[in-house]
Formats: structure tokens, C-alpha cells, sequence
């Protein structure tokens, strides 16, 4: 299994180099997005078969959608750069050194192990019963850790501000669905299949791998295969729904942790009995906020409608 | 009832920020002035118990004691008297500049005679004397500007001497209150070293030689009231900072102390021979101040040398300042008094001589004090001292005389206030002394000894009266220095071209303009790579720095 | 564990190369590629650290690893728009 | 009420309301006032908790100790807390009157300030490295759009570049909590020390890249080139928000890791190279303040020299020196929220801030002078403003410790500072005007006026009021003495 590990990672470093060192932008993001599904198999090798999922719908393709998005909106030959190579000039050269330097240490550092065992991670397994939901991960962010699981909303709806505020969309490819039916076609087989194990993925999270973030992911792809089959795009109009369901993951989630203070004496505690529905409630609304942030995202838009429609 | 004692500092600030945004006119100031001064003669009657305010700064102690006892006394009948000459200036466009420096100076001056803890202190002594440069450049005339050059390069100069010895402090004791401070030099490495830093440091606001020449500067420049303030009040935060923030009896210090002695009487004589020799009325008082000045360096530096006691040195330096607070301040708003009648021009005479040592005024008692408590040869040359300082008087008179005077006419309850000063700098040293030393006033020996030096400085005056006397230059070493620094800057002028702080700057800009074209490019997105990766590298070496140093 | 784990050294070189690119490259889209690389180190080696655990792996990591990837993606996307509005203000101002 | 709700209601109050705004889709400069005067009595009411108790800890989720996460409020968070509730009370009068006419700005930055401030509470109330690492993210993803509201095309190179340096830096710092995770298998702060072996090659990395990231989210020197632009490009509120807290928060967790944490990691040699480096900023800032040619730009370098004082804490390592780092935090968080609402207002009246064309603006604009004035005297550090009263004891400290070399670099740093005050009111205020030009802006109401004036005034005051202040904040957790 070594071997196979260490062809893992002597092709996730070369891919990086690529990466880096590749003269044209293209071929830099194409190398990204390859790396970013090779790292998703080693994690599946890794016993994190869940973080893989995450990593390939939103590290590689969401992602991966966007750079191509935004490669095509700068004019041709734009962030295309030689990068000198280490042993092009002096500093390179310095530059190569210590980076490797810094990385020989990394690697020693990430080599030594502690005598004893990770303590919050032991608390953790311990505490499983009392989280609601069966799978560690998701007890972790949803209710150990959902205190950081609630902030990171915050930086996805702010990330969408942000990005709507600049008011540049991804710039729409209009040919695509003229040129030929076959996508459109695909698009409609799959859709709804893709829904369902988006929301399966949600369902799923509470006791396999899978959750919130993962299912929302997948659903955000099924509205970037919608858009880019031309079954929708984004528009410059909101409505007050949308922005509920955007804001919602994280609303709901502080409004079931504040008005339980009461209840449970301490906040983000959830009463004994109501455990699962909770969980089960806040993920869902966090899966809807972050498809719909991810979704709006990719089209920098505030709003969405079907194609045509105006 | 303590309370009144934070009331005095805090009140006058709070009319300075009034009068910052311009809510307060000339009756505003006279009012505020008066009701401050109303609560010191009332701190001063009641002498209320120490007020410990914890929360204030760090740490606020403020107490009356044995000395400023007696200078809050004269600060509360010298404020407002020269508040009330002060008038028109509060009025007008400069009005609310004037208005701000004479409030603060006025709550920095107060609250360092209340002020038991150093950084409070540090705090008032540096507000007022901050201040007073406001007051110093209030005419705005070439003279004003230079006066304030000057008094500002030796206020920053002293101010960083005091800086240094309180940090000093500082780092051993905190913020040590003033009965801290023995224990806290007890307990340093090197006491001598913050001890002269501070002594130093003092010594700039005492005037004592060579750090007088602010003194005969400012006084002629100032506006006549702030000249009073300044002579009377201010140039005694150095003696009240000596006293509070010096151990006592202080053996490592009895080096910097007797040299402090000897400067003291070098400047009791010398200042008063160079202003005998000066125009105008107003330098002359200034260079009395410094004479006298050193006159009161030298019990000052008896005791901090360790060389006599404390106990019966206090109260004869807190006499002989108060006395001369109030004589100085009184003859310096008498420059406004002269021209108005025979008996102004009497009393003036009798405050001048006073100061000499006229039998039965104030200042016989107050240098008879002196003398009683020192050991020979010091009598006689306090003695020998009223020579000069009578002969430096006489040359006030004279001037003041000659002076052709503005002529316009005070309101009486100005007049009132000055005389109220007036009378009290002859009266305080009589209701302070102690019985031995007014019977040595009243006896044969003091009276002689009060008269034969002020008849000979007369005969020496009239003798020279009509001779020609050589003139030395108002604030006399300060002359050279800057003929000096004139010569450096011609010297440089010719070598590498014109100097001029403005340019200066502008060039300093100008040297790096190329930088700045190449800056003014990198800010262009396409161009900051430069810097950018600048702070990129930064970012790896600054790790790999830091790993180094943490194992 | 002994010997070299070829993760590890995965992961350390994906870090080491994330900060190599972020000094040479010049261009915004490279470098928000370079710090991606980098995070993707950083999410490789929580993960070889959650392995640590003798039953299972390490749940807490795991979830940093999540959080971080949203928290990556959401900024990188951001900074992408702000990328494109760059190029819009530079094409406006050429023409 | 108990006290541990309040930390609590802190964090999520402000998010409630931010969330709300977005939601409503239509500006209500209100619910964001009431807010903050909510949010700063919530804060006056943690005050009596700490002082009898030291801290107060609210633990979120009721899990056990190793793996939950709590909110802590001791001295020092709550002298930062209230910091923030100050300017953000000021700094939400001055929005109210500056984007009164602004639909969709006013929109934005009532959305994203609540979030901002919610952000800020929450990080500096953190007790657990990745918390810090996520509240670090949300602040600066709530700050950075702010500077786009002075208009994207302006602002987004500096933009860019902000959010550039600040993802690399977090993500570096999160590099640095694996390491430490790795080694001590927990997150939380008060834990973390006992928990970490001895001198593994691991800890000393991780503690390295915690402190790199961290430096390069404070923007100390040679890591500041993303702030100028971004301060001195962003609409004066925001400016006053980014210069007075957001950079602070960065530096205000370094002292709290350093004295935490990473207390049994850091030497003395590390502790003199972070103090090079803040001297380095001081001189090096106060210059280029010195030659900028703009109002805005000279106050954005202000802050690159001043929060290099707060650097100066960790070579000297005492009370004193921790007194006066977090002190001048503070005192250099109100003058500059001052400094940057008047540099707003001239800018706003004059329609430019270039120094050498405003002459003569005294009249119209006399009291956002006195702010400016006031706000330049704490930041030059004269008495008796809280300037003062920092730089006060940190060079105690510095004498107290025999470290002579920061003495000097704090008096050189006064005078430096001293110098670029100077010359801007000798350039913008005190010479008369001269054929005055056609001013195309406004006189800005007396609401823009005022809240500066009042940030200022509490910098001074600052330094009338420190005694009870730094008894609050007592001394460094793991530091001598």
C-alpha cells in the first residue's frame, strides 16, 4: 500500500509544480483541478471518505468551474508568466531553498507523534451518544463544534456579499446549448438523480459519511449543471425569499441556540429529548444556505431565474 | 471636604477646554479665576486631609504640605490679580488662544503644589510648562518667537532630564508617592544618577546658571501678567519638585548638591551684577528673579546635601518663596502702575526695596531667616548679596522711571488686587517668621545689616550715574550661542548651499522622489509584484527566523 | 508509525510549493492558486493527523478540515470576482 | 440574568441583526444604533463580573473540557471588547449621517457592520485556536468588502491585494495549529500549555507559523503592503473600523497567545526579534507618514508605525510592558477612529486630501480640527492623554528590564510621530487661506463632526482614567513577575 501512497504523492507534487510552474494560465488551473481530485482519492485512503466527497465537489469542481469561469472573462494571453525556475537567478534560488528547508522540517514535524493520544478527539468518540446524530464528523461541526460550524456560515454569506457587490458575473456562454441537444438532454436525465443524492447526502450525514456540507455541495453542482446546460442563470434581481434561504442556515442556527439558553441553561445545548429533530432541521437549512451560496457564488450574481425568463 | 483639593486643577481645565471651543469670554475667565482661587484660600485655611484617588492616572495622591501650603496661598491672591490686569487680553481674535494657555498653565501650576505622586506631578509641572509657552509667544512679534525658541529648547531639555530620572524612579518604585520617594532611592543601584537627572531637570524651570538665559528672555516678552505668573509661580515648580522628589539628608547625592550650592551663589551674584546693567525694566526684574533664585538654591541644596536639617530649613525656604512670589509678582504688574500717582510709585519702591532687604519689610525677615539658619561663611554672603541685588533694584527703579509708560488708565478693582498682593508680600514673612528671627530683624545688628549694604548700592548707583555703562545682552549667554550657531549656519550655507526648515523638508521629499516615481508606479496593480513578493520571501524567512530562535 | 510517510512529505511539499508560488507569481489568479495548493497541504496533513487516533479516525480534525475547505473556496471565490472586476476596470480603461 | 449569557449575546446579538439586514433588503440605520448601544451596554454590563471574578467563561454546548468551546471575558478581552463597543458606537453615528442618502451603501455597510462587530466580540472572545482561526477569516471577509464600498473600481486592487495576504496568513496560522493539535490534542487556550511536550522541532513550527500568520494579519513590518492602500482607500468609517480594531485584533491575539499558549515555547531571543521587528515598524511607519502627500495615506502609515508598539511587549515580557501594549491598543484604537472620521470630514468638505492645497479649512471645519488636534496629541504621546500613559510604561518597562535600546526607539518614535502631526496641521490648518478655491463638498454635519471629537476626547481621557483600567487588566497570564 506504500507504493501506492507514494505514487500518491509524487503525483500530487508534480501536479503542484505544474501548477506553479506552467507558462499558460490554463494549463495551471487544469493542473489545480486535477490535483484537487487526485488529493480526494488519498483522502479516501485516509479513512476521510467524507472530506474527499468535500473536496471534489467544492475544492475541485466548484472551484475548479469557477478559475475556467474566470479564465475565460480576462482577455487572451492575461496571468499567462514564465515563473522563473529555482535555478533561474539568485532569488530563486533562495527562495527554492528555503521553501525546501521549510518543508523538510514540515515533513520531520509532521513525523513526530506525542505519547499520549488526542485528547478532544478521545472526548469526542466518548461524547457520541449524547450528540444525536451517529457520525462523528457531523456531531462534531453540528453540535461539539457547531459554534465554528455557525461562524464559517457567516464567512460564506459575507464571502457573497462581497461578491455581489463587485457585480461581476461569470460571463454567460450562450452558445453551448444551440451547438447541439445532447448536455440539455443529459442534463435533464441527471438532474433529478443528482438532487436526490444531494439530498440523501444531507439525510445521510447524520450516520454515514456525508452532511451539510457535502449534500449542499452537490446540490450547488446541480444548479451549476443547470446553468451551464442553459436551463437558468443568474439574475440581477433578490427577493426577500432568497436572501432567507441564504441567511437561513445560520439564522436558524443561532435562534435554536439562543432561545434554548433558556431551556437547556447554556447556549448551543440542545434539550436531551429534541436532539435529532434539531440536528436534523439545522442541517437542512445549512444544506439549502450553502447550495444557494455556492450556487450564487459561481454566478456572481444576487439572483437566479430560468432562462428566458425575465 | 478633600474633595476641594481635586476641585482646584480640575476646575481650571475644564474652563481651558471651554474656552478650546470658545464658550468662554473675558468674565468667564475672571469668574472661573476668582472661584478657583476662592477654594485654594479655603484649602489653604482648612488644610484639608490627604486625597487618595486610585482611579485617576496611576494613582493620584494630592495633599497640601508645609510649602506649597504657603504657595497655594500666594497663587491664590497672585492669579487673580494678574488674571484682572490681564483684561483685554482674553478678548479679541488671540483671545481664545491667550484664554486656554493662561487656564492651563494656571491648572498646571496648581495642581503641582498639590500633586504627592510623581507621574502626577510630572503630568501638572508638564502641562504648565507646556503652556506657558502660549503665554511666552503671545505678542507673536520676531522677539516673542525667539523668547519662545528658547524658553521651548530648555523647557524640552529639562523635561527630558526629568523624563529620564522619572523613569528611573519609575522602574524601581511604579508611581511612588512622595513619602515613597527615600525608600525608593534606597533601594537603586545607582541613586546619584536619577537624583542628578532630576536635580538637573529642576534646575532648568529654577533658573539657576547656565540655565537661566529662558528667563530674561521671556519675562520682557510675555504680556506683563503672564510675566508676573511666571516670575512669582512658575519658576517654583523646580523648587517644589527639588523638594518632593529628592531624598533628604542623601549622602550620594552630596557631590551634585554642592555643586548646586555653588551655582546658586554664583547666580545670586553674577545675575544680579548683568542685570544691573540691563535697559529695560522688565529684563531687570527677570534677572532678579534669577538672582534671587539662587539665593534659594542654596538652603535647598544644604538640606539635599544632607549639610542641615530639614526641619528648620522648610520653613524659612517656604518663607523666603512665598515672600518673593509675591513681592516679584507685585513689582512686575507694578511695570503697569507706575505712571498712575505718587503713592503707587511709593509702594512700588517700598516692594522694590523690600526685596533688598528694607528694614521692616517682608524680604529683611525673609533673608534674616536664611541667615539665622546657616553656618558661616553663608551669612555674610547673603549679606554682601543684598549689595547687588539693591543695586540691581535701584536699576529697576530707574528704568521703570525712565520708562515713558502707556498712561491708560486701570480700573480700580485691578489696582485693589495689586495692592492686595502688595501689601500681603510685606505682611506674609511677619505672620511666618519665628520669634528669634523677628528679634534678630528688629535688633540693632539686623537693622544694620539691612541698611549699610542698600546705602552703599545707592551711593555706587548714584555714583555711576551719569557714566557710561557697558550693556551685555538680554539673556547674556544666550548672545554668543546663537552669534555662534549663526556662523555654523553661514559656514554650511556656504558649503552646501541654502538652509531653510521649510526647504528642508522639501529636499529631505525631493531625495527620494525617484523612490517615490517608482513608488507611485508599484501602486499600479500591475507593477506591485515587486513589493509584493518582498513581504512573500519576508513570510518564509521570518518562519524559519523564528523556528531558529524558539529551539 | 516508522519510516517516512510519502503523505506527509506530500503534504509538506504542497505547502512548500503553495509558498514558493505565492512569491514568483505575479499574477492575482496564480496566487490565489499557490495559497489554495498551500491550504490543500494544510488539509492534507490534519488529515494524516487524525489518524493518530488507535479506534478510528480523529473526528475534530475532520471537521477542521470541512470548515476550512468552505472557508478556502468561499474566499478564493470572492477573490475571483474581485479579479474580473479588475480585468472590467482595466478593459474599460483601456478602450 | 447569568453572566456567562452575556458573552454570548456579544457574538450573536450583532450577527442576529446583521442577518436581519440582509434578510430585509432595505437599510435601517437604526436597528444598527440601537445595536451598538446594546452591544456597549452588554459590554459596561460584563464589567463587574470580571473585576470580582477575573474572568468570566461561558461554555458553549455544555460538553465536557478537552473538547468543548468556551467563550472567555478576562481583563484583557474586555478592554478590547470595550474598545470596540466605544468606536463602534462613534463609528455608527458618523454612517448614519455619511450614507444617509446612499441606498445601496447604506444597505451594505449595515449589513456587513453588525457582522463585523459581531466578528470582532467573537474574537476576542475566544478561547480555542481554531475558533480564532474562523473569527480571523470572518473578520477580515467582513472587512474587505467594506473598503468596496468606497466604490469597487477605487478599491479593488487594494482590495485584492488585502484579501491575498490575509488568506495566506490564516491559512499559514491554521498550518501552525495542526502542528500544535498534533502535539497536544486539544484546541482550547487554557489547556494548551500544560498539554504541549517539551521542546519538540513540532511545537516550536507551530508556534512559528502562528505567529507569522498572526503578523502578517497585523500588518507589521515587513508584512504591512497590503494596508496603506486598503486603509487610505476605504470610506472614512470603515478606515477608522479597519486602522482602529481590525488590525488590532490581530495583534491583541498575538499578546494573548504569546502569554497563553505559547508561553512554554517562546525564548527571549524570539521575543527581542518580534521587538526588532515593531521598532523596525515605528521608525519605518512614522517615516513614510511623514512623506505622504496625502491626509488619508498619512494616517493609514500612522497605524503601520503604531501598531508597532504593541510589539514591544514581547522582548520585555513585564507587567509594565504588557500594561503598556494593551494600552496603547487602546489609546491608539480611539485616536485613531478620531483621526480617520476628521481626516473624513476634510475630505468630505474639500473633495480631495492633498496636503498642500488645504489651506486655510479652520473656520468651517473647527471642530473636526479639535478632533484631529486632540487625537494627534495621544498619538504623539504627550501628556496626559492615553498615548502617554502607554508609552509611559513601556519605557518603565524598557528601564525596568535594562533594555535601553527600545527607550531610545520609543522617544525616537514620539518624535517622529510628532513630526508628521505637525506638518499636516501646519500644511492643512495653520496657514491662512490663500484665493480660496471653490470647495466642491460639503460642511459635514455636526453628527460626522462630533463623533469624532468625541473618539478624541476619549483618548485623552484615557489617560486621565488608567489606574482602574489597568488594575482590570492585571497582568500577563504566564508572563514573569
Amino acid at each position: 500500500m506504500t507504493a501506492l501512497d507514494s505514487l500518491l504523492a509524487l503525483l500530487l507534487l508534480l501536479l503542484a509544480a505544474r501548477c506553479v510552474s506552467a507558462r499558460s494560465l490554463l494549463q495551471a488551473i487544469v493542473a489545480f483541478i486535477v490535483l484537487g481530485l487526485l488529493l480526494a482519492l488519498s483522502w479516501v485512503r485516509l479513512e476521510a471518505p467524507d472530506l474527499a466527497l468535500a473536496e471534489a465537489a467544492i475544492g475541485a469542481g466548484l472551484l475548479g468551474v469557477l478559475l475556467l469561469g474566470t479564465w475565460r472573462s480576462l482577455p487572451l494571453g492575461h496571468g499567462n508568466e514564465r515563473i522563473p525556475l529555482p535555478w533561474q537567478g539568485l532569488r530563486p534560488a533562495l527562495i527554492t531553498t528555503g521553501c525546501t528547508v521549510l518543508a523538510v522540517l514540515l515533513t520531520v514535524a509532521l513525523h513526530q507523534h506525542p505519547e499520549q493520544a488526542a485528547m478532544s478527539g478521545l472526548a469526542a468518540l466518548d461524547q457520541l451518544d449524547a450528540a444525536g446524530v451517529d457520525q462523528p464528523v457531523t456531531a462534531v461541526l453540528l453540535n461539539f463544534r457547531a459554534y465554528d460550524t455557525l461562524l464559517e456560515m457567516g464567512v460564506l454569506l459575507m464571502a457573497l456579499i462581497g461578491t455581489l457587490m463587485l457585480d461581476s458575473p461569470l460571463p454567460r456562454d450562450t452558445e453551448l446549448p444551440a451547438r447541439t441537444m445532447l448536455p440539455a438532454t443529459l442534463a435533464q436525465l441527471f438532474l433529478p438523480l443528482i438532487l436526490l443524492i444531494g439530498l440523501y447526502l444531507v439525510w445521510a450525514g447524520a450516520y454515514s459519511p456525508g452532511g451539510a456540507f457535502q449534500g449542499g455541495a452537490v446540490l450547488a453542482g446541480a444548479g451549476v449543471l443547470l446553468i451551464l446546460t442553459g436551463f437558468g442563470e443568474g439574475d440581477g434581481r433578490d427577493g426577500w425569499v432568497l436572501r432567507a434561504l441564504l441567511a437561513g442556515g445560520a439564522l436558524v442556527f443561532t435562534l435554536a441556540g439562543l432561545l434554548l439558553i433558556p431551556v437547556t441553561g447554556a447556549f448551543m445545548a440542545y434539550p436531551q429529548g429534541l436532539v435529532t429533530p434539531i440536528m436534523v432541521l439545522i442541517e437542512f437549512s445549512l444544506a439549502l444556505s450553502i447550495a444557494l451560496s455556492l450556487l450564487l457564488l459561481y454566478t456572481g450574481t444576487p439572483g437566479l431565474r430560468r432562462r428566458g425568463e425575465r | 471636604m478633600s474633595m476641594l483639593l481635586m476641585l482646584i486643577p480640575a476646575l481650571p481645565i475644564l474652563l481651558a477646554l471651554a474656552a478650546l471651543s470658545g464658550q468662554i469670554g473675558r468674565h468667564g475667565a475672571n469668574v472661573g479665576v476668582m472661584l478657583t482661587s476662592a477654594l485654594a484660600l479655603l484649602v489653604v485655611l482648612l488644610d484639608p486631609a490627604p486625597l487618595a484617588l486610585p482611579w485617576l492616572l496611576l494613582g493620584t495622591h494630592l495633599a497640601l504640605d508645609e510649602l506649597s501650603r504657603v504657595l497655594l496661598f500666594c497663587a491664590a491672591l497672585l492669579w487673580p490679580a494678574a488674571t484682572l490686569a490681564a483684561g483685554e487680553l482674553f478678548a479679541g481674535r488671540d483671545g481664545r488662544r491667550f484664554g486656554m494657555s493662561w487656564l492651563f498653565t494656571m491648572a498646571g501650576n496648581l495642581g503641582m503644589l498639590l500633586s504627592q505622586d510623581l507621574a502626577s506631578f510630572y503630568l501638572c509641572f508638564a502641562v504648565m510648562t507646556f503652556s506657558a509657552y502660549g503665554l511666552v509667544v503671545h505678542k507673536a512679534g520676531n522677539e516673542a518667537f525667539r523668547a519662545g525658541r528658547v524658553y521651548l529648547v530648555l523647557s524640552i531639555f529639562g523635561e527630558s532630564l526629568l523624563l529620564a530620572g522619572i523613569f528611573l524612579l519609575a522602574a524601581e518604585g511604579g508611581n511612588p508617592a512622595v513619602t515613597d520617594i527615600p525608600e525608593v532611592f534606597a533601594g537603586m543601584d545607582r541613586p546619584q544618577l536619577a537624583g542628578s537627572l532630576l536635580m538637573a531637570g529642576f534646575a532648568v524651570k529654577m533658573g539657576v546658571i547656565p540655565l537661566h538665559v529662558w528667563l530674561p528672555l521671556a519675562h520682557p516678552a510675555a504680556p506683563v501678567p503672564a510675566s508676573a505668573v511666571l516670575s512669582g509661580l512658575l519658576v517654583k515648580g523646580g523648587l517644589v519638585g527639588w523638594l518632593r522628589f529628592l531624598p533628604d539628608q542623601e549622602t550620594a547625592l552630596q557631590t551634585a548638591a554642592d555643586l548646586l550650592l555653588i551655582l546658586g551663589l554664583t547666580g545670586a551674584f553674577a545675575a544680579a551684577l548683568v542685570g544691573s546693567l540691563q535697559q529695560r525694566p522688565k529684563t531687570v526684574l527677570a534677572y532678579s528673579t534669577v538672582s534671587q533664585m539662587g539665593l534659594l538654591t542654596v538652603p535647598v541644596a544644604l538640606v539635599l546635601g544632607g549639610r542641615a536639617e530639614t526641619q528648620t530649613m522648610l520653613p524659612l525656604i517656604a518663607l523666603f518663596a512665598g515672600h518673593h512670589a509675591l513681592a516679584k509678582g507685585a513689582l512686575f504688574l507694578s511695570v503697569d502702575h507706575w505712571h498712575g500717582g505718587r503713592w503707587r510709585q511709593l509702594l512700588i519702591v517700598i516692594a522694590a526695596l523690600g526685596i533688598a532687604g528694607l528694614p521692616l519689610t517682608g524680604g529683611l525677615v525673609a533673608k534674616a531667616a536664611l541667615k539665622s539658619a546657616t553656618a558661616a561663611p553663608l551669612p555674610l554672603l547673603i549679606t554682601l548679596s543684598s549689595i547687588t541685588t539693591s543695586l540691581l533694584l535701584l536699576r529697576f527703579l530707574q528704568q521703570l522711571s525712565a520708562d515713558p509708560g502707556q498712561g491708560n488708565r486701570l480700573p480700580a478693582f485691578v489696582t485693589a488686587a495689586w495692592g492686595l498682593v502688595l501689601a500681603a508680600a510685606l505682611l506674609l514673612p511677619w505672620v511666618l517668621a519665628d520669634p528669634t528671627v523677628l528679634g534678630y530683624a528688629l535688633s540693632g545688628a539686623g537693622l544694620r545689616d539691612a541698611v549699610w549694604p542698600l546705602l552703599l548700592a545707592l551711593g555706587v548707583a548714584l555714583m555711576l550715574r551719569r557714566r557710561r555703562l557697558p550693556t551685555i545682552p538680554e539673556g547674556d549667554l544666550v548672545a554668543p550661542i546663537e552669534c555662534a550657531l549663526r556662523h555654523i549656519k553661514a559656514l554650511l550655507q556656504r558649503s552646501i548651499g541654502a538652509i531653510d526648515p521649510q526647504d528642508l523638508q522639501q529636499r529631505l521629499i525631493a531625495s527620494v522622489r525617484p523612490q517615490r516615481r517608482f513608488r507611485v508606479a508599484l501602486a499600479r496593480w500591475s507593477m506591485t509584484g515587486e513589493q509584493q513578493s518582498l513581504a512573500a520571501v519576508a513570510i518564509i524567512a521570518m518562519v524559519l527566523l523564528l523556528l531558529l530562535l524558539l529551539t | 508509525m516508522t519510516g517516512i510517510e510519502p503523505l506527509a512529505v506530500a503534504a509538506a511539499g504542497l505547502m512548500g510549493i503553495g509558498l514558493y508560488g505565492f512569491c514568483l507569481c505575479r499574477h492575482a489568479v496564480r496566487r490565489l492558486l499557490s495559497i489554495n495548493l498551500f491550504g490543500n497541504g494544510v488539509f492534507l496533513a490534519l488529515i494524516l493527523i487524525a489518524r493518530r487516533l488507535p479506534d478510528g479516525p480523529d473526528p475534530v480534525p475532520h471537521a477542521m478540515v470541512l470548515t476550512g475547505i468552505v472557508i478556502a473556496v468561499s474566499a478564493t471565490a470572492f477573490g475571483l470576482a474581485l479579479v474580473r472586476r479588475q480585468a472590467r476596470t482595466r478593459g474599460d480603461d483601456e478602450t | 440574568m447569568r453572566p456567562d449569557v452575556l458573552p454570548v449575546m456579544l457574538v450573536f446579538l450583532p450577527f442576529l441583526a446583521g442577518l436581519l439586514q440582509f434578510i430585509a433588503g432595505r437599510p435601517a440605520p437604526r436597528l444598527g444604533n440601537v445595536l451598538v448601544g446594546v452591544n456597549l451596554l452588554l459590554v459596561l454590563a460584563l464589567i463587574p463580573g470580571v473585576a470580582d471574578e477575573g474572568a468570566i467563561v461561558a461554555n458553549l454546548g455544555g460538553w465536557s473540557e478537552p473538547l468543548a468551546i468556551h467563550l472567555l471575558a478576562d481583563g484583557l478581552a474586555l478592554l478590547m471588547l470595550l474598545l470596540t463597543a466605544l468606536l463602534a458606537v462613534a463609528v455608527s453615528l458618523y454612517a448614519m449621517a455619511a450614507w444617509r442618502d446612499q441606498h445601496h451603501d447604506a444597505l451594505r455597510f449595515w449589513t456587513l457592520w453588525p457582522l463585523l462587530l459581531g466578528s470582532l466580540n467573537a474574537l476576542f472572545l475566544s478561547r480555542d485556536l481554531f475558533n480564532i482561526y474562523v473569527t480571523l477569516e470572518l473578520v477580515t471577509l467582513a472587512a474587505i468588502p467594506l473598503v468596496l464600498l468606497a466604490g469597487p473600481g477605487k478599491t479593488v486592487d487594494a482590495a485584492l491585494r488585502y484579501l491575498l495576504f490575509a488568506l495566506l496568513g490564516s491559512l499559514i496560522y491554521l498550518a501552525g495549529v495542526a502542528l500544535l493539535y498534533a502535539q497536544a490534542g486539544t484546541l482550547d487556550l487554557a489547556l494548551l500549555a500544560d498539554a504541549l511536550p517539551d521542546s519538540t522541532l513540532a511545537g516550536s513550527l507551530g508556534a512559528s507559523l502562528i505567529i507569522v500568520g498572526i503578523l502578517i494579519k497585523a500588518a507589521i513590518l515587513p508584512f504591512h503592503v497590503w494596508l496603506p492602500a486598503a486603509h487610505g482607500g476605504a470610506p472614512a468609517a470603515v478606515s477608522a473600523i479597519l486602522s482602529a480594531l481590525v488590525v488590532k485584533a490581530a495583534a491583541y491575539l498575538l499578546l494573548r497567545l504569546w502569554s497563553g499558549p505559547l508561553d512554554p515555547l517562546v525564548t527571549p531571543a524570539a521575543g527581542q526579534l518580534l521587538g526588532a521587528l515593531g521598532a523596525l515598524a515605528i521608525l519605518f511607519g512614522s517615516w513614510q507618514a511623514f512623506r505622504q502627500e496625502r491626509l488619508k495615506l498619512v494616517v493609514a502609515y500612522s497605524t503601520v508605525a503604531q501598531l508597532g508598539y504593541m510589539l514591544l511587549f514581547f522582548p520585555m515580557a513585564v507587567t509594565a510592558a504588557w500594561q503598556g501594549a494593551v494600552y496603547h491598543g487602546l489609546a491608539h484604537g480611539l485616536a485613531k477612529g478620531a483621526l480617520f472620521l476628521a481626516a473624513g470630514n476634510i475630505l468630505l468638505y474639500l473633495g480631495h486630501d492633498r496636503l498642500r492645497e488645504m489651506r486655510g479649512i479652520d473656520r468651517p471645519l473647527a471642530v473636526s480640527l479639535l478632533a484631529f488636534g486632540l487625537a494627534g496629541v495621544s498619538i504623539m504621546g504627550l501628556p496626559p492623554s492615553g498615548g502617554f500613559t502607554a508609552k509611559w510604561l513601556l519605557l518603565t518597562a524598557s528601564v525596568e528590564t535594562g533594555q535601553w535600546w527600545w527607550t531610545i526607539t520609543l522617544l525616537l518614535g514620539g518624535l517622529l510621530a510628532a513630526a508628521y502631526v505637525f506638518r499636516v496641521l501646519r500644511l492643512a490648518f495653520l496657514q491662512p487661506p490663500e484665493n480660496v478655491p471653490d470647495r466642491p463638498g460639503m460642511v459635514p454635519p455636526p453628527l460626522m463632526a462630533w463623533s469624532a471629537t468625541v473618539l478624541a476626547v476619549l483618548a485623552i481621557v484615557l489617560g486621565v482614567v488608567s489606574a482602574p483600567l489597568l488594575e482590570l487588566l492585571g497582568s500577563p497570564v504566564g508572563g514573569s513577575e
